[in-house]
């Protein structure tokens, strides 16, 4: 591994280079009272002191609304167009390292079986700079899920701020190129001991507790109970970093139109219900097992991971105050 | 608050409700629904100006259809929201314990008509925040506003918080699940976000009982309940019709006057 | 990389009413090098497109020893079947599969096999019926089981015909009561009854059972009771799909996805699914 | 250059504004081509939603028309369509949508003329504003945008 | 499976002239979905039909777009075509190319263009057209008339003698109304009643009528063919198949100071009493409001000398169901009494009087026999004065409207008063003279001029007393609004006609409209002036304005017309394009009932096979709605549609505009 250092006064011109060249840069910016990834076009924008933003960067290679091909219509033949892919390389900047763990879980998700040519089309095309967290907040429990607050998982580049500027590891090949094509903003540097940078993330509930409980937590008789507050507004799967729920939809005119694919969650009663009426998750306590059990059991079953990555963000966007982290400590008290 | 515990615990204990929907201390320190089953969970119940939630929301919720009586614990919104729902046929007169607390002192309303009355005799002005905001967007001009509402209302993700969040969004089929024909675009273009919104201000006007919950749940912060506050006021001064007022139906547009008011029809 | 969500355009050759507002549509490739590339086996399922409207899943239910078209049997029901119903022959659709895991009828070899269908359930299981018909020699006795509401709801009329004159499948074919016309010369009654009736043997027999979800409760009763294993005895689910490959999420039930470790299962494993389907 | 010929949808009552335009037609009144008229029973059936649709299928303007308050031939439908289109006027207005683009107007059964002239007034009208794009600009908003979750 | 033919009409040179017909067709059988199309010269000449029959059994067409003149000239010839070749008729639209398109354009490559676009929208919403049946409605072929005035009498024998069952509810004793009290009628003078009681008598024997007199609507369900009407039968105390009407109670009744309503107040009567000597039915009533026995428990006169045991003390009000299958509602009006006018001193001088109590005073069976004494002191007036438009044309008292018949009547009344007197002396206050009418004017000028009645044109500002003298001050606008002063011995008013107390409850039993003045309204001012919005529910006479006799028989035999025309028929039948509601979407917030012009939407309960209650929705009544469509708008759930111009339907036919790739040849 590589390491190098970006001066603080750097870190500016370094972004404002990316941008001058052409990178899509997606960054942590302040909307009223949240922070939000977006679309960058001077460094003054981003927001770098923030502790979680309200959505995840999942949009930069799954966006909220893709097209998944156009069709033109002539007489009675249809003509089928792919989406062009992105010309320009798009840059994550600044996202926490429970987010990195997130990328890394989209892309077995997305990649392992059946490739999803869409993801793959922007993953390729997209670069990580993770940023490693120097403070936490209650909601934060990445330790809880096998995270740490400066785990390099996930991330192309890895960024810690230190006294002398960002301390910066280099992942991947991918991240080694952009530090190469931008070498000038870097400084050679030895591998330091990050840990006093790096916030201490307590942990919230016992994993290994877990574990045990969770395989047979369906049939758990209290999910109604520690459910009722929920009134099924999906934002915590729309804000999730690995929730990859999305619905089909076509746009269409009699000449042509575009076949979309869109952000869609479990959380929503519509979800499962078949057209006959029947819902095979009928009541809201259903839909919300369905996404606790999926994040911590489903895909542990599927894949070896554990879907949730301990951001904390269904915890503070909940308008009802629900909170997963009380939810697991209740499964695994029982 | 003893008070309220105190009396609650007495209709639990008399059998009177065995669900009561109330608030909790929240991570803020304001209010978080909360629902109580025993008497003995309710030294969590607290009540302020911080319980801000729309607890009727909840009354829609399958699972509470096992319990015989519940109570509410109802915040001004709430009152408004319960008239408004009994106007529209969704609940019924005696249905729900209902209780608030007013000047420290715990209320019991016998009826709708006693919520009548209370709400009646305590409706707030509108905020003046609010009214200033909503003057500064509509005092820029045409193009400006459609610009502002274009980008504020391009960050919708389409997740429906705002109408799940609402009381009064309880169709068992809501007009964009409603595909033949598809009225609204469910892909979150501006086009289809801007039809949703469009759609979900025009469904509550003159139904809207300005909770607000609608823009507190709305994860992108787009000042969506603009849109529903400016038809009311439309429909305030136009038809003098306020909602969540009358536990009868009164509804500005099911109605009208041979004299309504517009200037715009050649 | 292959964009997995773009159809492959095909045309309808033929459309065949078979029962109130229920059709089966041959479909076939509008490009042939579409067709080359293209096979499935029994039990697999596809995505529908009518460009602008939307997709639906239906089982293929054609038999893959069929060549060079396929054929789908849908009931009109939303926005996509509706559309669907509205083409003419010759129009053109998008198709995208197969999808999902098969019947495995090579583990079928040597045994003997019993179809029960109800309904619009026969569509799944025709293809697999069709395919072992075609190769007859590997199976023994082949029972089919066919019930409807009524005579008129009856799919496939014409192939329930040459079955049952086929002396090497023994078809029994039912209605409910009141579902009879005066010229009905099958049996009367539901499935569940007919099939204690019949009353097949379970030795070295494998069971097949589709329709609607009643129809298989009160059948699985009574294949315990004749002595079906819980994994001799095969069925199909339905949920709802979007995607088809495992992605979209909306036919998970817990980790098993549907659409991409299903349709086909057997009861053995469908009772340690969760109850969600 | 051709000049620019505006998409003009009309929505209009059965009872009076199509009757007004039949009547235009046996008076023999001459108006511009440019006018679509879709039929409805009654004003009060129009969802402001079709007006919408209207102008994401490419209209450059639309005409709402039925018959003059208390002339409906439901009695009623009129006054209600007309609070309708009060509180929808004022979304509209609120969100700065070009209304200069939405016409609404009461044409009875015997003012063809009036019905004429309405045609081409809004098509004069129209055609000085240009070609309607702002909708059309809408729908390709956020189409692939993987940074546009929220615009700050 | 759509296949649509398309024929488009050239109507001779009509449409061709400015329209390339050929092109339209040729365009259109390139539209998805069209498997025919052509062109003739008269699509509407039997050749033309047949064209169009022949196509739909030959290209087993599932829709037909006939493009031509306006629907509202042929649909019904394409859609029975349409039905002639087998096909459902309402799969049958016509796109109109000639009154929108060929007649009010030039010939141009835009309005071919256009054309073209006309048929195609028409063939999208054809995709989604949906077979649908007529409506059929059974009909009870009886008929309720609401009051027994000469509106309700006129109607009633109308519809009776056309061989239908009818039944008359009279809230009075008697019937005859506001009739029955007039002296005589204008512009003819005869006598009112004399013209007016055999009509009563012919009710009252007429085999196909029942009458319930003293009786009132209590309750009205259902719909055009099938209302279910309860009727309070108030307890007249007497029972009527006993009693002979021999008037012996009447006599003996010790309470006889009971100011008499037939007499506009003017006379008494007793509290055993019939209305008027001609009354029908001709037997009493007790107003147990004045009735000692009814009041403090003894007395029971009445009961002792009646000869035929006909006093039923015990009596109590009956509710009478019956079915019927129309309603007229001829419930008549009042006019303005008291102290409405304080300014004339009504109230206060009691030689201020209305209309009606002049009627008594002229009318021989009057309180007076027919000399005009003045209700003060008896004395006979010499000088009166007859003020028109009291209260009426006001807007500052709340009636703006004109009470139509006062002009008239003052005339009557001036003229009445000055044949009795001759040297008296007439003075009328007057707005302007409204005497349009078959001899009404003639009448007028008579009064003016033959009889020598002052007509002054202005306002009478106030009355007031001076002397045992009654002064009117008012101007004369036609001499320079110069103040005049008029001694009178009696003060007329001309007091406005108003809608009954209790019209407005009763139009809500009858869910019928009613205007601000509590008029009733019909459904068209001017082409249905007898129906309510109603369907089912007619109007006679002065309940829907005020109205003189002869226009009040009018429209009584116009709603009978319309009322034996639909008895004429066994089943009503009614065009399908009617809303209709999806049960398993709406949610049963009935904000659409109070949009409903015809209060057509009901409540249903949805239950399950075991009888549990899963929820409320709102039903349509086929029999009640009109198809407007208003409830389809305001439904925020789409759970309404109707029939003819679905959701779909019309979201089709907007979504088929402007597909400009079509005409790249044109």
């Amino acid at each position: 591994m590589e390491y190098k250092l970006i001066k603080l006064e750097k870190i500016q011109e370094f972004i404002n280079s990316l941008i001058a060249t052409g990178k899509q840069v997606l960054a942590p910016k302040q909307k009223k009272e949240k922070v939000f990834f977006s679309l960058i076009h001077s460094f003054e924008e981003i927001a770098m002191d923030y502790i979680q933003t309200a959505f995840s960067a999942k949009s930069a290679v799954f966006p909220k609304c893709e097209e998944l091909y156009t069709f033109e219509k002539n007489g009675k033949e249809t003509i089928l167009n792919n989406p062009q892919a992105p010309e320009n390389d798009t840059i994550v900047f600044g996202m926490r390292p429970c987010d990195g763990a997130a990328f890394d879980y989209l892309a077995t998700f997305f990649l392992k079986e059946n490739p999803d040519y869409h993801f793959k089309m922007r993953y390729d095309n997209t670069i990580f700079v993770g940023l490693t967290c120097s403070s936490g907040d209650e909601f934060c429990f990445c330790s809880s899920v096998g995270i740490s607050p400066s785990d390099t998982r996930g991330s192309d580049l890895m960024l810690t701020k230190t006294e002398n500027g960002y301390y910066v590891e280099i992942i991947t090949e991918k991240g080694k190129k952009l530090v190469e094509q931008f070498a000038n903003f870097f400084e050679q540097i030895e591998q330091i001991d990050k840990t006093k940078y790096v916030a201490n993330i307590q942990k919230r509930f016992d994993s290994s507790a877990l574990k045990e409980k969770i395989s047979g937590a369906f049939d758990w008789e209290r999910w109604e109970e520690t459910s009722l507050p929920c009134f099924g507004c999906g934002t915590c799967a729309f804000s999730c970093p690995t929730c990859t729920c999305f619905d089909i939809q076509d746009e269409a005119n009699l000449l042509g139109g575009t076949r979309y694919r869109i952000w869609d969650t479990c959380a929503l009663g519509i979800f499962t219900k078949h057209a006959s009426g029947h819902n095979p998750r009928e009541k809201q306590s259903e839909r919300w097992r369905n996404r606790i059990l999926h994040k911590f059991l489903y895909t542990d079953e599927q894949f070896g991971i554990l879907s949730c990555v301990g951001c904390g963000r269904c915890i503070r966007n909940c308008p009802a105050e629900l909170s997963i982290i009380e939810q697991v400590n209740a499964i695994t008290e029982g | 608050m003893s008070d309220l515990i105190n009396k609650t615990s007495q209709f639990f204990s008399s059998g009177i409700i065995d669900l009561f929907i109330g608030y909790k201390k929240g991570r803020l320190g304001e209010g978080k629904p909360a629902f109580f089953t025993k008497p003995d969970q309710l030294s969590e119940l607290i009540f302020d100006e911080n319980c801000i939630v729309n607890l009727a929301v909840y009354l829609r919720k399958p699972e509470l259809k096992k319990y015989s009586k519940i109570g509410i614990l109802a915040n001004f919104g709430t009152l408004r929201a319960l008239l408004q729902l009994a106007a529209e046929n969704q609940i019924t007169d005696g249905q729900y314990l209902i209780l608030t607390v007013a000047d420290g002192k715990v209320l019991e309303f016998a009826n709708l008509k006693a919520i009548e009355e209370y709400v009646a005799n305590n409706l707030p002005k509108p905020n003046p925040e609010r009214l200033a905001l909503l003057k500064e967007i509509e005092s820029k001009s045409r193009e400006e506003r459609w610009d502002f509402w274009t980008r504020e209302l391009s960050s919708c993700i389409r997740c429906y918080a705002c109408r799940a969040a609402c009381p009064l969004c309880y169709c068992e089929q809501c007009l964009v699940e409603c595909n033949q024909p598809q009225w609204v675009g469910v892909p979150p273009t501006g086009l289809g976000n801007l039809e949703w919104h469009i759609v979900r201000a025009m469904h509550l006007a003159g139904r809207c009982i300005s909770c607000g919950e609608c823009e507190a749940a709305c994860p992108m912060e787009i000042p969506l309940g603009l849109l529903t506050q400016k038809l009311n006021m439309t429909i305030i001064s136009n038809f003098g019709q306020i909602p969540g007022t009358k536990r009868e139906p009164d509804y500005a547009l099911s109605t009208f006057k041979v004299d309504d008011k517009e200037n715009f029809i050649r | 990389m292959e964009n997995m969500y773009l159809p492959y355009r095909m045309f309808i050759e033929k459309i065949t009413e078979e029962a109130p507002l229920v059709r089966t549509y041959r479909l076939k490739f509008k490009n042939p090098a579409d067709e080359e590339k293209f096979s499935f086996k029994a039990g697999q399922f596809g995505e529908y497109s009518i460009f602008g409207e939307g997709e639906s899943t239906f089982c293929i239910a054609s038999s893959p020893t069929r060549k060079g078209y396929i054929e789908c049997t849908f009931r009109v029901a939303g926005r996509v079947t509706k559309a669907l119903a509205n083409c003419e022959e010759g129009d053109e659709i998008g198709f995208r599969g197969p999808y999902g895991n098969t019947f495995p009828i090579d583990d079928w070899k040597g045994k003997n096999l019993l179809f029960i269908a109800g309904g619009i359930g026969l569509p799944p299981l025709r293809c697999v019926i069709w395919n072992c018909l075609d190769l007859r020699e590997n199976y023994r006795d082949i029972t089919i089981l066919y019930g409807a509401r009524s005579v008129n709801d009856l799919v496939y009329k014409h192939e329930l015909e040459e079955w049952n004159n086929r002396p090497d499948v023994n078809l029994f074919t039912t209605v409910d009561p009141g579902g009879e016309t005066p010229n009905w010369k099958g049996k009367v009654g539901f499935v569940p009854a007919i099939l204690k009736e019949v009353s097949p043997s379970s030795d070295n027999t494998i069971a097949a059972v589709c329709g609607p979800p009643i129809m298989i409760k009160l059948t699985l009763p009574v294949l315990f009771e004749l002595g079906f294993k819980e994994e001799n005895i095969f069925t199909t689910l339905e949920n709802r799909m979007k995607c088809g490959i495992g992605k979209c999420g909306h036919c998970a039930v817990g980790p098993y996805y549907v659409c991409k470790d299903g349709p086909v299962i057997t009861y053995k494993e469908l009772k340690e699914l969760p109850q969600e389907y | 250059m051709q000049e620019f010929e505006p998409k003009i949808v009309a929505f209009v009552c059965n009872w009076c504004t199509y009757a007004g335009a039949d009547l235009a037609g046996t008076s023999r009144i001459k108006y511009a081509t440019n006018v679509r008229i879709v039929r409805f029973p009654c004003t009060g059936r129009i969802d402001y939603m079709l007006i919408l649709k209207a102008f994401q299928n490419g209209a450059d303007g639309v005409i709402v028309s039925g018959c003059h308050p208390n002339d409906c031939h439901y009695t009623s439908g009129n006054f209600h369509a007309r609070r309708r289109w009060i509180v929808f006027n004022e979304l509209l207005e609120l969100l700065g949508f070009d209304k200069r683009r939405l016409f609404f107007s009461w044409v009875s059964a015997a003012e063809g003329a009036k019905w004429a002239n309405l045609v081409n007034e809004v098509v004069t009208e129209v055609r000085k504003l240009g070609p309607y794009t702002e909708y059309e600009k809408l729908s390709k908003i956020n189409v692939n945008s993987i940074g546009e979750l929220c615009n700050v | 499976m759509a296949r649509i033919g398309v024929f488009v009409c050239h109507c001779g040179e009509n449409i061709s002239s400015t329209v390339d017909c050929a092109k339209v067709a040729e365009i259109a059988s390139n539209y998805p979905g069209v498997v025919y199309s052509i062109d003739y010269k008269y699509m509407c000449s039997d050749p033309g039909q047949n064209l169009i029959k022949e196509a739909i059994q030959k290209h087993k067409l599932t829709g037909v777009v006939v493009a031509a003149c306006s629907p509202r000239m042929h649909e019904p010839t394409f859609r029975k075509a349409t039905a002639e070749a087998g096909l459902n008729p309402f799969l049958c639209e016509m796109a109109n190319l000639r009154e929108h398109c060929s007649w009010v354009h030039f010939r141009e490559d835009s309005t071919t263009e256009k054309a073209a676009e006309l048929v195609r929208v028409l063939v999208e919403k054809v995709k989604h057209n949906e077979e649908l049946f007529p409506i059929k409605v059974p009909i009870t072929k009886t008929a309720l008339v609401i009051g027994g005035g000469i509106g309700g009498i006129q109607a009633a024998l109308d519809i009776a003698n056309s061989g239908h069952k009818v039944i008359m509810v009279e809230k009075n004793p008697s019937i005859g109304g506001k009739m029955a009290q007039l002296s005589e009628t204008f512009p003819t003078l005869d006598c009112s009643q004399c013209i007016l009681t055999p009509r009563m008598v012919e009710v009252a024997q007429h085999p196909n009528i029942t009458l319930y007199t003293y009786a009132e609507i209590e309750s009205v369900d259902g719909f055009i063919g099938n209302f279910k009407v309860t009727i309070r039968q108030k307890a007249k105390s007497v029972d009527h198949k006993a009693c002979t009407g021999c008037g012996l109670c009447i006599e003996k009744c010790p309470i006889k100071k009971i100011p008499d309503e037939f007499n506009a107040g003017l006379g008494n009567r007793a509290a055993i009493y019939v209305p008027f000597p001609q009354a029908v039915p001709n037997k009493p009533v007790i107003d147990r409001n004045n009735c000692t026995y009814f009041l403090k428990g003894k007395c029971g006169l009445c009961k002792k000398v009646c000869p035929a045991d006909a006093i039923h003390y015990e009596q109590e009000d009956e509710l009478i169901k019956v079915d019927v299958g129309a309603i007229v509602a001829a419930t008549g009006f009042d006019i303005k009494h008291s102290d409405f006018f304080p300014e004339y001193g009504y109230g206060k001088y009691a030689d201020v009087i209305d209309g009606l109590q002049f009627e008594r005073l002229a009318s021989a069976s009057g309180p007076t026999l027919g000399v005009l004494k003045r209700p003060s002191d008896g004395k006979e007036p010499e000088s009166i004065v007859f003020i028109a438009c009291a209260g009426s044309r006001d807007p500052a008292k709340g009636i703006p409207y004109c009470s139509k018949i006062c002009c008239m009547y003052t005339a009557k009344h001036a003229m009445l008063f000055k044949h009795k007197n001759h040297h008296g002396k007439a003075t009328v206050f007057y707005m302007d003279i409204r005497a349009g009418g078959k001899m009404y004017d003639e009448f007028v000028r008579r009064a003016i001029e033959e009889d020598d009645v002052n007509y002054i044109r202005g306002r009478v500002s106030r009355i007031y007393e001076k002397n045992g003298k009654l002064i009117v001050c008012g101007v004369d606008t036609l001499l320079n609004s110069r103040p005049v002063e008029i001694e009178a011995d009696m003060v007329v008013l001309a007091t406005a006609a108003i809608a009954n107390s209790d019209s407005e409850e009763l139009a809500q039993k009858l869910h019928i409209s009613y205007d601000p003045y509590h008029f009733f309204s019909e459904a068209h001012p001017k082409l249905r002036p007898v129906e309510t919005n109603t369907a089912g529910i007619m109007l006679a006479g002065a309940c829907q304005a005020p109205k003189d006799i002869p226009d009040t028989v009018s429209q009584a035999s116009g709603t009978a017309a319309k009322v034996v025309a639909l008895f004429s028929q066994d089943e009503l039948t009614r065009e399908p394009l009617i809303a209709y509601v999806n049960n398993n979407t709406c949610v049963g917030c009935f904000l659409c009932q109070s949009v409903c012009p015809y209060l057509a939407i009901e409540k249903e309960e949805i239950r399950r096979r075991d009888g549990t209650l899963v929820k409320t929705v709102a039903k349509i009544n086929p029999g009640l709605c009109q198809g407007c469509g208003t409830c389809v708008a305001l439904c925020r759930s789409k759970s309404i549609d109707i029939h003819g111009y679905t959701n779909r339907q019309i979201y089709a036919e907007v979504s088929a505009l402007f597909n400009r790739r079509e005409y790249a040849g044109v």
